[in-house]
């Protein structure tokens, strides 16, 4: 059964439409990522299954119950967790206090889905000797870091990752894949939200590509990369070249 | 009887309440639009008031006529306070920085010219004793103030004015353009400062018409600023939040509210009543009474 | 003669962390240069610290041996430096007409102002159609062609085109970018155009330059610069 | 856990000041100390909804007022309790009313909330004014404990409220504050009810405003309305934390501090009645414009600053 499952989604801002019936469904313990150029609504997306923003029609499904109309806390305590293209930690707090501050909210209200203690997520996501700095003293990674350590204290049992690689380097996107792998193997579904194609290749077992409002292709990493529409919607229709490499 | 007696209050609560409504329109000019918040125009108004008061007293000049010279004044006292208290802030984020901000830097600036007043005038009640005081007007058996047709004249005045410039001059189309979109506004090559600063000039002017109406039906002390402020942002409040015409309203009924508590209760809870009012609107319409487009 | 030229450009929103990382490149007479990267390069803060929207922590920028770096926006709106910008670019409460003739703000944009509301309502007659209504009406293309119809109304001696095409379909990307070639050709005037996809990018350019994480790691003329795998690889972030 | 240094300080303080009590007599400067020691209290109650929520408050002198009030309603009525125990309930019934206002009010945020709370003081302040029952603007007099034992319990509570609310927010309530302060949007998204917290941060804040005004009417013997429920009372609770670092546990302790040694050396400097505002004013002003986030956190960031330079220097 899917995990996450997301039905005729419809919004549309002011005259703007952004999702004219968008469908997914995520299974479990997968790496699932979205694609799609600036401005396909992938933000979006993520807000309306957090319950920031509501859609105008259609629904959300978590382990099939419908959350399309609960608020964003009782959402956290099911179990979805979540880190911002712009970075959003408690700047006022050190890295130690934003895991303990999750911890003590929506991973107290589901401890029997616990994988790590708070000394292991700091471990894995390498903030063990920063721990006391305050985090607006951080650098941007380690801010990153702060949000994924902070998403993993809510006890999730699905990670949404929005733009990791936004503003880090290749060795930093690289070990951002591993910790994701890691999760995965662990029993936590991930899914990614990105527009560099080669990182979701490298990584995604399903991935779905949104353009101008639309669930275009879905499928394996290799049937998306080949799909014609997907090429000319990603490349302006000149070649597939740049996927390949 | 009763009924003229009611229909009475009512038109003094709508002359009370274009002051309200003035100082409203001051505050949703710069708050509603560029998102600058102030707490002084009460202060502001007040002061007005008070070189209304020393002007007739000491030389007899008319309070309309010192108009002509307090409104350039005013707009200027605005203008720099924008650009030296304001500025600093307007890079900041809206609430908790900027707005936090400009209301605490504002509130002191407030508070030194209520000291100021206190000083000079001390806190005892004055009054602007012009011959038309107390004229009235008389229409079969209801007798209307004149300053009350006045205010309410000036009120509907500075409206009109003021959406004719929004709607037809650059400045206007520049403030608009400010208010939607200030990073835009700039690479069209407007100076958004400067705008905000002639704003808050404009909305300078506006209190002091407020202050002088308020000086002559009312007696004038320096602590009422900060009451005034607070009736003027009220006003913005139940008129959702900036749209002029919405203040207005909000800005009259709020003079209404006051007028007929006082009828029909007790005056010394015309206040209450009315914050209760608020604090009512507060749970069942957040968002204000009449909402902004 | 450098038109623009920039100088170990350091750029950042937070006092500790640099977006760009002291950068520097130029742009001729007359040329076309494009900036290509991944989402996060910084090209976009790039574009914002040239009009003036942030101030540089340190490094250069020149305009026509002017020092253009502290101005504000509309003073380098005012020397003719002028952005479309990747988001907004149009005010949504102004109607058509209102948004084009209140980006008349220069001296010369004012004198030229009837010549280039004829220009932009040639080149974009959708906005014709429409020129009453308020901007707040449009579709996504539209808007970006009113926001280029904004700048070509301030009679532009250099233009910045910030990611035009963000969330637009691929076959209005292509309609924009022919329509703005013929603009350009017209205009004869520098461009600095950045831009996601990459081949668009290069197409319209002469010349280009690679970033990534707030540094120039390539350049090239346009042609040298989409055969490198380099640019492909770096584009694709790892 | 550095609490135990914040323990031992206060202990320390504790001492000194009965040391001066014993010495002095009880006199001017003890009943000083004491007088600013209330704002202290109030202030930091202010503060955690101030500080550590960002929700500014105009009104907590209704809070006050009912912790005075509390104390001084059966007095008037010649009832015979106990008058600490009287102090501990008013802190309860200030805390009470905050949780049934907090209905109204916390559905607004940011300016609104500010002039809902200063609504809510005018409403108060006119009822208790109207109202026989209350005593209307008579006041109450109320024959307190001697100077000896009000002062230092007065002390004893400030520097246990200074210390409470230092362990608070440390602790996983106060990290929920200031996690909602910060980015109400992340806070919501790690389950985070953002209602429930502001109206935590609102009762407790309250209950300690409402204790300093149990306390102030020992302190004083008499509670009027313009006393407990005066704008003046609403502006100087909101001012102190403000001016001392909003946010800041010391800095709400200084500036509380500083703010009503100002006051009274303003009032001795301009003796016109109100005049003394001009410094207050001139005092937030000047803190604003020199440093956003107020003088106790601006005063440790120069320090940081002249320190990192001199290290430089070192370092060359």
């Amino acid at each position: 059964m899917a995990i996450l499952e997301v039905r005729d989604l419809k919004k549309s801002f002011g005259g703007l439409e952004v999702f004219a019936g968008v469908n997914i469904s995520i299974e479990k313990d997968q790496i699932y990522g979205i694609i799609g150029t600036n401005g396909a609504g992938k933000t979006t997306l993520f807000n309306i299954i957090c319950g920031v923003l509501r859609a105008d029609q259609g629904s959300v499904l978590f382990n099939g119950e419908d959350i399309s109309k609960k608020p964003t806390h009782k959402i956290a305590e099911l179990g979805i967790g979540r880190c911002f293209q712009t970075v959003m930690p408690f700047k006022s707090m050190t890295p130690l206090e934003n895991v303990r501050v999750a911890r003590a909210t929506a991973g107290k209200k589901n401890k029997e889905r616990e994988k790590f203690s708070i000394d292991e997520i700091m471990e894995i996501t390498n903030l063990t000797d920063k721990m006391h700095i305050k985090t607006q003293e951080l650098s941007l990674p380690d801010k990153k870091n702060v949000e994924i350590a902070r998403a993993l204290a809510c006890n999730p049992e699905i990670i949404l990752f929005d733009e990791v690689s936004c503003g880090l380097s290749g060795e930093e996107i690289y070990s951002r894949m591993e910790l994701m792998k890691k999760l995965s193997k662990m029993g936590i579904t991930v899914v990614v939200v990105e527009h560099i194609m080669l990182f979701i290749k490298e990584i995604c077992d399903q991935v779905s590509v949104l353009h101008s409002g639309k669930v275009i292709c879905s499928g394996t990493p290799q049937e998306v990369a080949r799909d014609a529409g997907v090429i000319e919607a990603y490349l302006g229709g000149k070649s597939n070249e740049n996927i390949g490499s | 009887m009763e009924y003229t007696g009611l229909i009475q209050t009512i038109l003094g609560g709508v002359g009370v309440g274009s002051v309200y409504a003035l100082l409203g329109l001051a505050f949703a000019l710069v708050f509603g639009k560029l998102k600058i918040c102030s707490y002084m125009h009460g202060d502001l108004a007040i002061l007005a008031a008070y070189l209304g008061y020393f002007i007739f007293t000491s030389i007899g000049l008319d309070p309309f006529l010192s108009l002509i010279v307090l409104i350039p004044i005013f707009f200027f006292i605005g203008y720099y306070i924008q650009v030296i208290f304001m500025k600093p802030f307007m890079s900041m984020e809206i609430w908790q920085g900027r707005y936090q901000a400009q209301i605490m830097v504002t509130w002191g600036l407030g508070m030194c010219i209520m000291a100021i007043e206190f000083i000079i005038w001390s806190g005892t009640y004055r009054m602007i004793s012009v011959p038309y005081r107390n004229a009235t007007l008389n229409f079969s058996n209801l007798t209307v103030p004149v300053v009350h047709l006045l205010s309410l004249g000036a009120l509907l005045l500075i409206y009109l004015v003021l959406s004719l410039v929004l709607q037809k001059t650059d400045l206007g189309i520049s403030f608009r353009a400010c208010s939607v979109d200030r990073i835009t506004a700039m690479l069209t090559g407007i100076n958004y400062q400067k705008i905000c600063a002639i704003s808050f000039g404009i909305s300078s002017a506006i209190a002091v018409v407020a202050g002088t109406f308020y000086a002559l039906t009312h007696q004038i002390t320096p602590a009422v600023g900060l009451e005034l402020t607070f009736k003027g942002w009220v006003a913005v409040i139940i008129g959702g939040m900036g749209s002029l015409g919405g203040v207005i309203l909000a800005g009259l009924l709020v003079g209404l509210v006051e007028s007929l508590t006082s009828f029909f209760w007790i005056p010394a809870l015309k206040e209450a009543v009315l914050f209760v009012g608020l604090l009512l609107l507060l749970i069942f319409r957040p968002g204000g009474l009449f909402k902004a487009k | 003669m450098k038109i623009l030229e920039v100088n170990q450009l350091k750029t950042g929103y937070d006092p500790e962390v640099d977006v760009l990382r002291g950068l520097s490149f130029s742009i001729e007479e007359e040329e076309c240069v494009a900036m290509v990267g991944a989402n996060g390069a910084g090209k976009s803060t790039l574009m914002k610290t040239i009009s003036g929207i942030l101030k540089p922590k340190s490094g250069e920028i020149f305009y026509r041996g002017q020092r253009i770096d502290g101005m504000l926006p509309h003073e380098i709106v005012n020397l003719g430096i002028v952005q479309v910008p990747e988001e907004g670019g149009t005010f949504p409460n102004l109607t058509i007409e209102e948004n084009l003739m209140i980006s008349c703000r220069r001296k010369k944009a004012k004198m030229e102002r009837q010549k280039n509301l004829e220009l932009v309502y040639q080149s974009f007659p959708q906005l014709l159609a429409k020129k009453g209504q308020l901007a707040g009406s449009l579709s996504g293309g539209q808007r970006k062609m009113l926001s280029i119809g904004k700048a070509i109304m301030e009679s532009p001696e250099m233009l910045l085109l910030d990611d035009i095409s963000m969330g637009l379909a691929p076959k209005v990307v292509e309609d924009l970018y022919r329509m703005l070639k013929d603009l350009t050709l017209k205009m004869d005037i520098p461009v600095l155009i950045v831009e996601q996809i990459v081949e668009i990018a290069l197409d319209f350019a002469q010349r280009g330059y690679v970033m990534t994480q707030g540094e120039i790691v390539l350049e090239g003329s346009s042609a040298a610069l989409l055969d490198t795998e380099a640019v492909q690889k770096i584009y694709i972030g790892t | 856990m550095n609490l135990k240094k914040w323990v031992v300080s206060g202990v320390i303080a504790f001492i000194l000041y009965m040391l001066f009590l014993r010495l002095t007599d009880a006199g001017f400067i003890a009943n000083f100390i004491a007088y600013i020691s209330l704002f202290v209290i109030a202030g930091q109650g202010w503060n955690l909804l101030g500080g550590y929520i960002g929700e500014i408050s105009f009104g907590h002198a209704v809070f006050f007022g009912i912790g005075a009030y509390t104390v001084g309603l059966p007095v008037g009525y010649k009832l015979d309790i106990n008058l600490l125990l009287l102090v501990l309930l008013g802190a309860l019934m200030a805390g009470i009313f905050a949780l049934i206002i907090s209905y109204p009010l916390l559905r607004v945020q940011g300016f609104p909330f500010l002039v809902g709370t200063y609504g809510l003081g005018v409403v108060i302040r006119s009822i208790v004014v109207v109202t026989p029952a209350l005593f209307a603007t008579r006041g109450i007099f109320i024959s307190t404990y001697s100077k000896n034992f009000t002062y230092p319990l007065i002390i004893g509570f400030a520097i246990a409220v200074v210390i409470f609310v230092q362990w608070l927010v440390n602790q996983d309530l106060g990290l929920r504050f200031k996690a909602v302060r910060d980015v109400p949007t992340a806070a919501r998204m790690i389950g985070i009810n953002i209602y429930k917290t502001k109206a935590s941060a609102f009762v407790i804040g309250a209950m300690l405003t409402g204790l300093a005004g149990g306390l102030f009417a020992l302190y004083g013997g008499f509670v009027n309305p313009s006393a407990c429920f005066g704008d003046n009372t609403s502006i100087f609770i909101l001012l102190g934390p403000y001016i001392g670092g909003i946010g800041s546990v010391l800095g709400a302790l200084f500036g509380s501090t500083i703010v009503i040694i100002l006051q009274e050396v303003a009032r001795s400097v301009i003796t016109v009645n109100g005049g003394h505002y001009l410094m207050v004013g001139a005092l937030l002003v000047v803190v604003m414009m020199l440093s956003k986030e107020g003088i106790y956190p601006g005063i440790v960031k120069l320090v940081k600053k002249i320190k990192n330079a001199y290290q430089k220097r070192q370092g060359e």
